[in-house]
């Protein structure tokens, strides 16, 4: 890569580097020195409106890329609007020289440093290959929504309405659910996802035959896998899940207690997380409570996480006679296999309670996706589901996978009202994601060396992206569409078959020298 | 060999470059001794360059990645955690400081916070025994 | 010039909103108050040390530093709206504008000001993420208004950004649609006499601490300036309360507390911290909020309310509270006290939804938006919400108000 | 595969001591995939061995390489020249290959840049835990695909003894009693039978016990048929 | 079937057997032998002599017995195999029975690793269930483990141990049928504590009918202190002690009174033990605190003992 000819372009705003003519005349012939680069200039500064443009047309023979060297950060004056129009911008390296001013000394003192940096920058970019970003046009037209629950409807519902052709896959009859451009795919349970943003393929068993639909952009909105109450053995109470409450409250005869709980622990061994539904519990307890459905109603919670303005609910469900009772994570209460009462130990008073409670009211407890799921959809499996998919520098509910969007319980067990903004902001997403048409593949993308690979699968299961695959004749091959450049497939790979077209070893390694090389 | 330290800087290009722009815009710069090296993620970078730095006439050398768990490429920083601790034992085994390698972690609101380690990382730096290395690398 | 969409207020959900209708194609004006928009996360610091603890402070910043502004985006800060008529389908909003003494168009973020500026804290740099990207001159403190005329930054800016002469001026926008994304402030504790906020130095809020925080890169106590040995997180100050404070609970504070906890406990392993809470309201599940503690000494976690602060003879502060398990009354004595406030609707909501007749609860809370006139809501002045779910909240507000604007051609 | 464990540079600089001309050569086959001796480790170990060099001036020169299957002579002839100008050889190949080297070239010195350790799978990126003793004899059509050969501490063919605790073993309470998983195995195949008869005692000649090791396919000797009755020298 | 040792005839004769344990000094010094063996004479019917337990390099099991025998005491050799291959083991045994030890205990051996020699080479050539059917055939059928004919057999008492504490615990019994079968006639279990758990074991040892082929002793342990209890417990692989014996050792500690209550529990057990059907015998393991023995054989009245 040594043909490739590096001029060094340096902005000469005296006022903000606090360089006199002498030291910019030094440093050009400096950075003129040093044998990392082919030319070097000085232009006017670029918040200069002339100058911009005299550098946007600048031209010289035999260089195809370029350092520009500025005193102030690129973005702030737009700088990649008024780079050499002449050269791939992937080949220009504005360096912002301002972070290396001590913010103490006079900077005449530092012209070295400076050229240091340049040079680094130039030695590294004589190696850079070129580099282009690519679109690729959408191949589909249609979105598809993974879910059985009503959040999904509403979510294809939406997203048909703003004239999206979008597929709901359920795993559940969905009876009734037709709008335009909506196609309903019910009782069919995901296989597989292959493919690009813009060009996913799903695969999909439904009434045992397995079939493939295409999607432009996915969205997961989990299914509530409601964990089973089961009634301890042996005990009189009867246990009504949350969910059926409003069927249960039409017709329930008065009872003595009734006791609605947060964790389904009591009931069932699994450790469940404590019911994410708090909104619609509270509810109940107070219509409970409003039309004195039970002598004694009582919430047995770990936490009363009333959050937000359901605090006046509480409040509310507490003054219509709904007792609200707190135990600790080392005294669960029981559920007392005699009569129908459960024993706990109250946490605010310290004293132990038998509360009446014919009547048992189970939370509704989800669990997240089975990292099955997880795995056919080709996701990075090691989401845990809480941090690496809700990274705060990903937008709410995005995927790292471009086009993959995941809402609700795909996230986590969170507060059921948090979840519903949530929905509308990724129908939102991905119709501005549709709107693009098309999926930029960033030019920066790893490679790998014929015949180099050794099969080691280390690069298939590291990359974050998933972009790396194993193709049919069994070797690493890397979907340039999915790669973002990130390399950490490089430094992985035991056989270094691949290689990071935007940062080279060469590349790193002559930075490495010029940065560390001594000073004369 | 300058008498001057020298301490290579290996920074994402994500948030902890952001970091560093957020600080200097504040009229914090970096440490004099201090020169970057932008690489796409901190887990691109191998165990050998690091090496290269050191043997190249570095005093120091710093990762500077994303928080883990938040790591703009997800798994980077804590792929590049492991390799500096491999540098450590490196180091120690062929009795060098292990001091001398330095992983931080950074995100791209903790400008000042991400100085103040550099600042501290520079000092500890300074109080090692300078570097004499007798012959030049190859 | 006529724009699509008015966002009032650039927090989280103003920035949320803002982003979404660029990225569907609308020109959107956003008017903050504050000299930086992007709301309060920008006056809160990164609560990670190694590993990110999801405080998502950085997720509003980071995308605010996304967008630039540009004649998609307009972004008028120290904004404080006058009046608003709603003429047929056009909204127009009348908002003066306090003087900055920067241009920030001119200025082109070097960082020699902030370097070259006598007085701390008079020249105000940009945190990461705040738009505009440009510094701003605090009148109270800068001492070319003060005492003599100070000329240091002026001399070093290299575009000659500086102003001093500026005046407030009247700014008019004509818009199709408003959101109204004025989120919440901090309650002032003071009201709460029996924390001794105001009364004790080593007694502070949580947004303090934070400030303490980013600005030395540990927590130190305002009164000696040392690192203090045993602290005290008193959650639910100012909220779940009827004296001093609100009724409703304000959602995010036993998140931002916890991590708080955190920040402190894993930096400094060598000080006590003990965290006082009613119920613990974070939005994951409890395992996952403690897992972090393992089997760390200095921290302990007890729930029962925090009655009264008091100093104590030796001069530290005497907290009393009811013990975890039973109703009795401990005491115990910490050198500082971290006051976990929550947060109420700003008084310009109550204005702005009068204005636009828009309907209020108890609170002071806008209860819902009116699409048909093009009026939406969004973000925390509906109703507490944490960073991140105000965040995701404007998104979808953006969204349904691109959506009734309809795709442009 | 063969997996083997990195040497720690000082071990090998300790070697090298007084060489010149320094080839390390590594390989693509088990090791590589194993993150013990591939080229990535064989650059490491250069780069490593550098910094040494430069800190106390040894003098050494460097050549790196790496070869396909080490344990072949056909591999290694292609980097004949290197090997014959260098005047140590260290290889980051398992056994084999450092031997193969040493006996293709005896005038060489050739010095192991690794520990081979055993024969592993990985358990997960990273990890890799061993499996198979390579004993002569596989005996896991009797223990539910689990040999107790290699996973046994005792390498009980009745097992489990009485440190078995929790269905841990009592050397090293992280690893799982094989005998407890051959149990739990074979219950689930229904097959706990096999656990009650008494198992003779395990016949050692068919492992290194019984010296070094051969094996000879007469089909794919290359020699006349009569000859190749008796047992074959080579 | 005739009798070779005395223990043989004791159980036979459907006495109730008592064996002490020996641990052999790590030195050449015989005297310490001698001095136990005066103290615990005709309070036990045989006494054990470990063979390098947990691997700490110790004065040879073989060479205590001849000891032992010289002050006219009947000696249980044990045999591990973690030293020693199939030729060792087999001609150590020809030797034991040639210079009259008569009672062999066969046992796999503690790992190498928790020794004071732990870069040995665990020999693990055989394993204890296959020794015992080595050394039934060396006895019975006059054949070594290669099937050559020998030309004098062993007269030996076979024994092994068993663990009824170990996993998987339903595999406990099956295991012990499988040693009786390989040709264990005496199985001297690990020490319990756990005395419900022990007879749940034996009700399924009666269950399989094994108890009437061989005799099963319970080993017993007198604890010294609440330390040991406590390091039993939660150090000793496959060793059962129920938090009860914990507390009554901790109350007993604040009284002062730690060594009787020991012993108190110790003698409990074998109490227990005796009424036990299918239990014909203790084992008490005393280890470093021998000189106990003759004292709990009496509290557990179980004196004098008979000589047959």
């Amino acid at each position: 890569m040594s043909g490739n000819k590096v001029c060094i372009i340096l902005s000469d705003c005296q006022s903000c580097s606090g360089l006199s003519n002498e030291d910019m005349n030094r440093m050009l012939g400096a950075l003129k020195g040093g044998a990392k680069a082919a030319h070097a200039l000085i232009v006017k500064a670029p918040c200069i409106k002339e100058s911009r443009k005299e550098i946007r047309t600048l031209h010289i023979e035999g260089c195809d890329r370029a350092v520009v060297g500025m005193w102030c950060h690129p973005e702030k004056i737009g700088a990649l609007n008024w780079l050499p129009k002449k050269m791939s911008p992937s080949l220009i390296e504005v360096v912002d020289l301002s972070i290396f001013a001590a913010k103490s000394t006079k900077c005449s003192s530092q012209v070295d440093k400076y050229v240091r940096v340049l040079h680094a920058s130039a030695a590294g970019l004589a190696h850079a290959e070129a580099l282009k970003d690519r679109k690729i046009p959408f191949a589909s037209k249609s979105v598809v929504v993974i879910g059985s629950n009503d959040r999904a409807k509403d979510a294809a519902k939406s997203l048909a309405s703003k004239g999206i052709h979008a597929k709901l896959i359920s795993m559940e009859p969905m009876p009734g659910v037709n709008a335009e451009n909506l196609e309903v795919i019910d009782g069919a349970t995901t296989e597989g996802l292959k493919g690009i943003p813009g060009d996913f393929r799903i695969a999909y068993s439904r009434k045992g035959q397995r079939k493939e639909t295409d999607a432009a952009s996915i969205l997961l909105v989990s299914e509530r896998c409601l964990s089973k109450a089961v009634p301890p053995k042996d005990s009189k109470v009867k246990v009504v899940p949350l969910e059926q409450f409003r069927n249960y409250s039409a017709g329930g005869a008065k009872v003595k207690g009734m006791a609605f709980l947060d964790d389904l622990q009591t009931l069932t061994t699994a450790a469940d997380p404590v019911t994410p539904a708090w909104h619609t519990l509270l509810e109940a307890a107070k219509t409970a409570a409003a039309n004195h459905m039970a002598d004694y109603i009582s919430v047995i919670a770990r936490d009363v996480k009333a959050a937000g303005l359901l605090e006046m609910l509480w409040k509310e469900a507490a003054d219509a006679g709904v007792k609200f009772i707190r135990y600790d994570d080392k005294s669960r209460p029981k559920i007392s296999k005699e009569d129908s009462t459960i024993s706990v130990k109250d946490l605010v008073l310290g004293e132990s309670l038998d509360i009446p409670a014919d009547v048992i009211v189970a939370p509704i407890t989800t669990r997240p996706w089975e990292p099955m799921f997880i795995e056919r959809l080709f996701l990075p499996s090691d989401w845990d589901l809480k941090s690496r998919l809700r990274g705060p520098q990903r937008g709410t509910a995005q995927s790292p996978c471009d086009g993959i969007f995941m809402v609700g319980y795909a996230g986590f067990n969170k507060l059921l009202d948090i979840a519903e903004p949530e929905l509308d902001s990724a129908v939102a997403q991905i119709s501005a994601f549709m709107q693009k048409g098309c999926h930029v593949a960033r030019g920066a993308v790893a490679v790998i060396e014929e015949g180099k690979c050794s099969a080691c699968l280390t690069c298939v299961r590291t990359c974050p992206y998933r972009a790396a695959i194993m193709n049919e004749s069994w070797k690493a091959e890397i979907i340039a569409d999915k790669c973002a450049g990130c390399g950490n497939c490089v430094a992985v790979c035991p056989s270094l078959a691949i290689e990071l077209k935007n940062c080279t070893r060469p590349q790193i390694g002559a930075q490495v020298a010029a940065s560390t090389e001594v000073v004369q | 060999m300058s008498d001057k330290l020298k301490i290579v800087a290996f920074v994402c290009e994500n948030h902890a470059m952001s970091a560093i722009r957020a600080a200097s815009i504040a009229g914090e710069s970096l440490p004099e001794s201090v020169r970057i090296i932008e690489i796409p993620c901190t887990g691109r970078l191998e165990t050998p360059q690091m090496l290269e730095a050191i043997g190249g006439g570095a005093d120091g050398v710093a990762v500077i990645g994303c928080l883990e768990e938040n790591c703009y490429h997800d798994i980077g920083s804590m792929l590049a955690r492991g390799r500096v601790n491999r540098i450590k034992d490196i180091l120690k085994d062929i009795s060098m400081e292990p001091e001398r390698v330095e992983m931080i972690n950074a995100a791209s609101v903790s400008g000042a916070m991400l100085m103040m380690k550099l600042r501290q990382f520079e000092s500890r730096v300074a109080s090692l025994p300078v570097l004499s290395l007798k012959g030049a690398i190859q | 010039m006529m724009r699509d969409v008015l966002v009032i207020g650039g927090g989280p959900a103003g920035i949320a909103a803002a982003e979404t209708l660029l990225s569907l194609g609308k020109n959107v004006t956003v008017v903050d108050s504050a000299p930086f928009a992007g709301g309060v996360p920008l006056e809160l610091s990164c609560k990670g040390d190694i590993e990110c603890t999801r405080c998502h402070v950085c997720m509003p910043r980071d995308a605010a530093a996304r967008i630039r502004p540009s004649e998609c985006l307009e972004v008028v800060p120290m904004a404080s709206i006058q009046s608003v008529a709603i003429e047929g389908d056009v909204i127009k909003v009348n908002a003066k504008i306090s003087p900055r003494y920067v241009k920030p168009d001119a200025c082109i973020g070097c960082g020699k000001c902030a370097a070259a500026c006598p007085v701390v804290g008079a020249l105000v740099a940009p945190p990461h993420g705040s738009i505009p990207n440009a510094p701003y001159v605090n009148r109270e403190l800068c001492a070319h208004f003060t005492s003599k005329k100070c000329n240091e930054c002026a001399k070093v800016c290299p575009t000659q950004a500086f102003n001093f002469k500026e005046r407030s001026k009247e700014s008019r926008t004509e818009a199709r649609a408003v959101i109204v994304a004025t989120g919440l402030e901090p309650i002032d504790p003071s009201a709460v006499q029996h924390y001794g906020y105001g009364l004790y130095p080593d007694v502070v809020t949580s947004l303090d601490a934070e400030r303490i925080i980013s600005k030395y890169g540990e927590l130190r106590k305002p009164s000696d300036g040392q690192k203090p040995k045993k602290l005290a997180i008193i959650q639910c100050v100012g909220s779940r309360t009827t004296k001093g404070g609100v009724e409703y609970c304000s959602k995010f504070c036993c998140k931002y507390g916890l991590r708080i906890a955190r920040a402190l406990v894993e930096r400094s392993p060598d000080s006590q911290v003990d965290f006082l809470y009613m119920d613990l309201r974070t939005f994951e599940p409890r395992a996952d909020a403690l897992s972090w503690i393992g089997d760390k000494k200095n921290f302990m976690i007890s729930q029962g309310v925090a009655a009264k602060v008091q100093m104590s003879a030796a001069g530290k502060l005497a907290i009393k509270r009811t013990t975890q398990g039973d109703a009795s009354i401990e005491e115990g004595e910490y050198d500082m006290a971290v006051l976990s406030i929550g947060g109420q609707p700003r008084p310009e909501t109550k204005v702005l939804a009068a204005h636009l007749s828009l309907p209020q609860d108890g609170f002071g809370f806008i209860s819902a938006d009116d699409a048909k006139r093009r009026i939406f809501v969004a973000g925390s002045c509906k109703g507490p919400m944490d960073i991140e779910e105000s965040f995701s909240d404007g998104q979808a507000v953006g969204a349904r108000a691109a959506a009734c604007l309809g795709v442009r051609q | 595969m063969i997996r083997a464990e990195r040497k720690p540079v000082s071990e090998i600089a300790r070697m090298l001591a007084g060489k010149k001309k320094v080839l390390v050569v590594g390989c693509k086959t088990c090791v590589a995939i194993g993150h013990a001796g591939g080229e990535k480790e064989v650059a490491e170990l250069v780069s490593a061995l550098r910094l040494v060099n430069a800190k106390e001036g040894h003098g050494w020169q460097f050549e790196q390489t790496v070869v396909e299957r080490q344990c072949e002579k056909e591999w290694v002839r292609p980097i004949e020249e290197k090997i014959i100008s260098a005047d140590a050889v260290v290889s980051l190949a398992c056994g084999l290959g450092a031997q193969t080297i040493a006996d293709m070239y005896p005038i060489k010195q050739v010095y192991p840049g690794v520990n081979t350790m055993f024969l592993g799978v990985p358990e997960e990126q990273g990890v890799f835990v061993e499996k198979c003793l390579a004993c002569g004899e596989c005996v896991m059509f009797e223990t539910g695909g689990i040999c107790p050969v290699a996973r046994c501490a005792k390498s009980m063919r009745n097992g489990a003894c009485g440190g078995s605790a929790d269905g841990k073993c009592e050397v090293n309470l992280e690893t799982d009693c094989a005998w407890y998983m051959i149990y739990e195995r074979l219950k689930l195949q229904g097959r706990l039978d096999l656990m009650t008869k008494v198992v003779e005692p395990k016949d050692w000649s068919k492992s290194h016990a019984g010296g070094r090791r051969k094996i000879v396919r007469k089909d794919l000797l290359i020699q006349p048929t009569d000859r190749t009755g008796t047992e074959v020298k080579k | 079937m005739t009798h070779v040792s005395n223990l043989q005839k004791v159980m036979d004769s459907g006495k109730f057997g008592v064996t002490g344990e020996i641990g052999p000094p790590r030195g050449a010094d015989p005297d310490h032998i001698i001095k136990l063996a005066r103290e615990l004479k005709g309070s036990a019917d045989a006494y054990n002599l470990t063979d390098n337990q947990t691997a700490i390099v110790r004065l040879s099991s073989i060479g205590s017995a001849v000891i032992l025998m010289k002050e006219g005491m009947e000696p249980v050799v044990q045999m591990t195999c973690r030293d020693r291959n199939r030729i060792a083991l087999q001609s150590d045994l020809l030797g034991a029975s040639a210079i009259g030890v008569r009672n062999v205990l066969c046992l796999t051996g503690d790992h190498q690793i928790f020794g004071n020699e732990k870069s040995a080479k665990g020999v693990f050539d055989l394993d204890s269930v296959s020794l015992l059917s080595t050394f039934r055939n060396m006895r019975d059928s006059k054949k070594q483990l290669s099937g050559e004919e020998l030309e004098a057999a062993p007269q030996i008492f076979l024994g092994a141990a068993e663990n009824p504490f170990g996993t998987p615990y339903e595999f406990r019994a099956l295991r012990l049928q499988k040693k009786v079968n390989a040709g264990a006639q005496f199985i001297q279990t690990q020490a319990i504590f756990d005395m419900d758990w022990f007879e749940r074991w034996m009700a399924e040892v009666r269950k399989m009918g094994i108890h009437d082929r061989v005799h099963i002793m319970g080993g017993v342990i007198p604890c010294k202190s609440l330390g040991g209890a406590r390091y039993m417990k939660n150090k000793v692989p496959g060793m059962k002690v129920p938090d009860s014996i914990i507390t009554r050792m901790k109350n007993a500690k604040d009284k002062g009174q730690e060594k009787e209550e020991g012993l108190r529990i110790c003698v409990e057990m074998i109490e227990r033990l005796k009424c036990i059907e299918g239990v014909h015998g203790v084992h008490i393991m005393a280890v470093m605190w021998e000189e106990m023995v003759p004292y709990l054989v009496k509290e557990a009245k179980l004196l004098p003992r008979p000589i047959l």
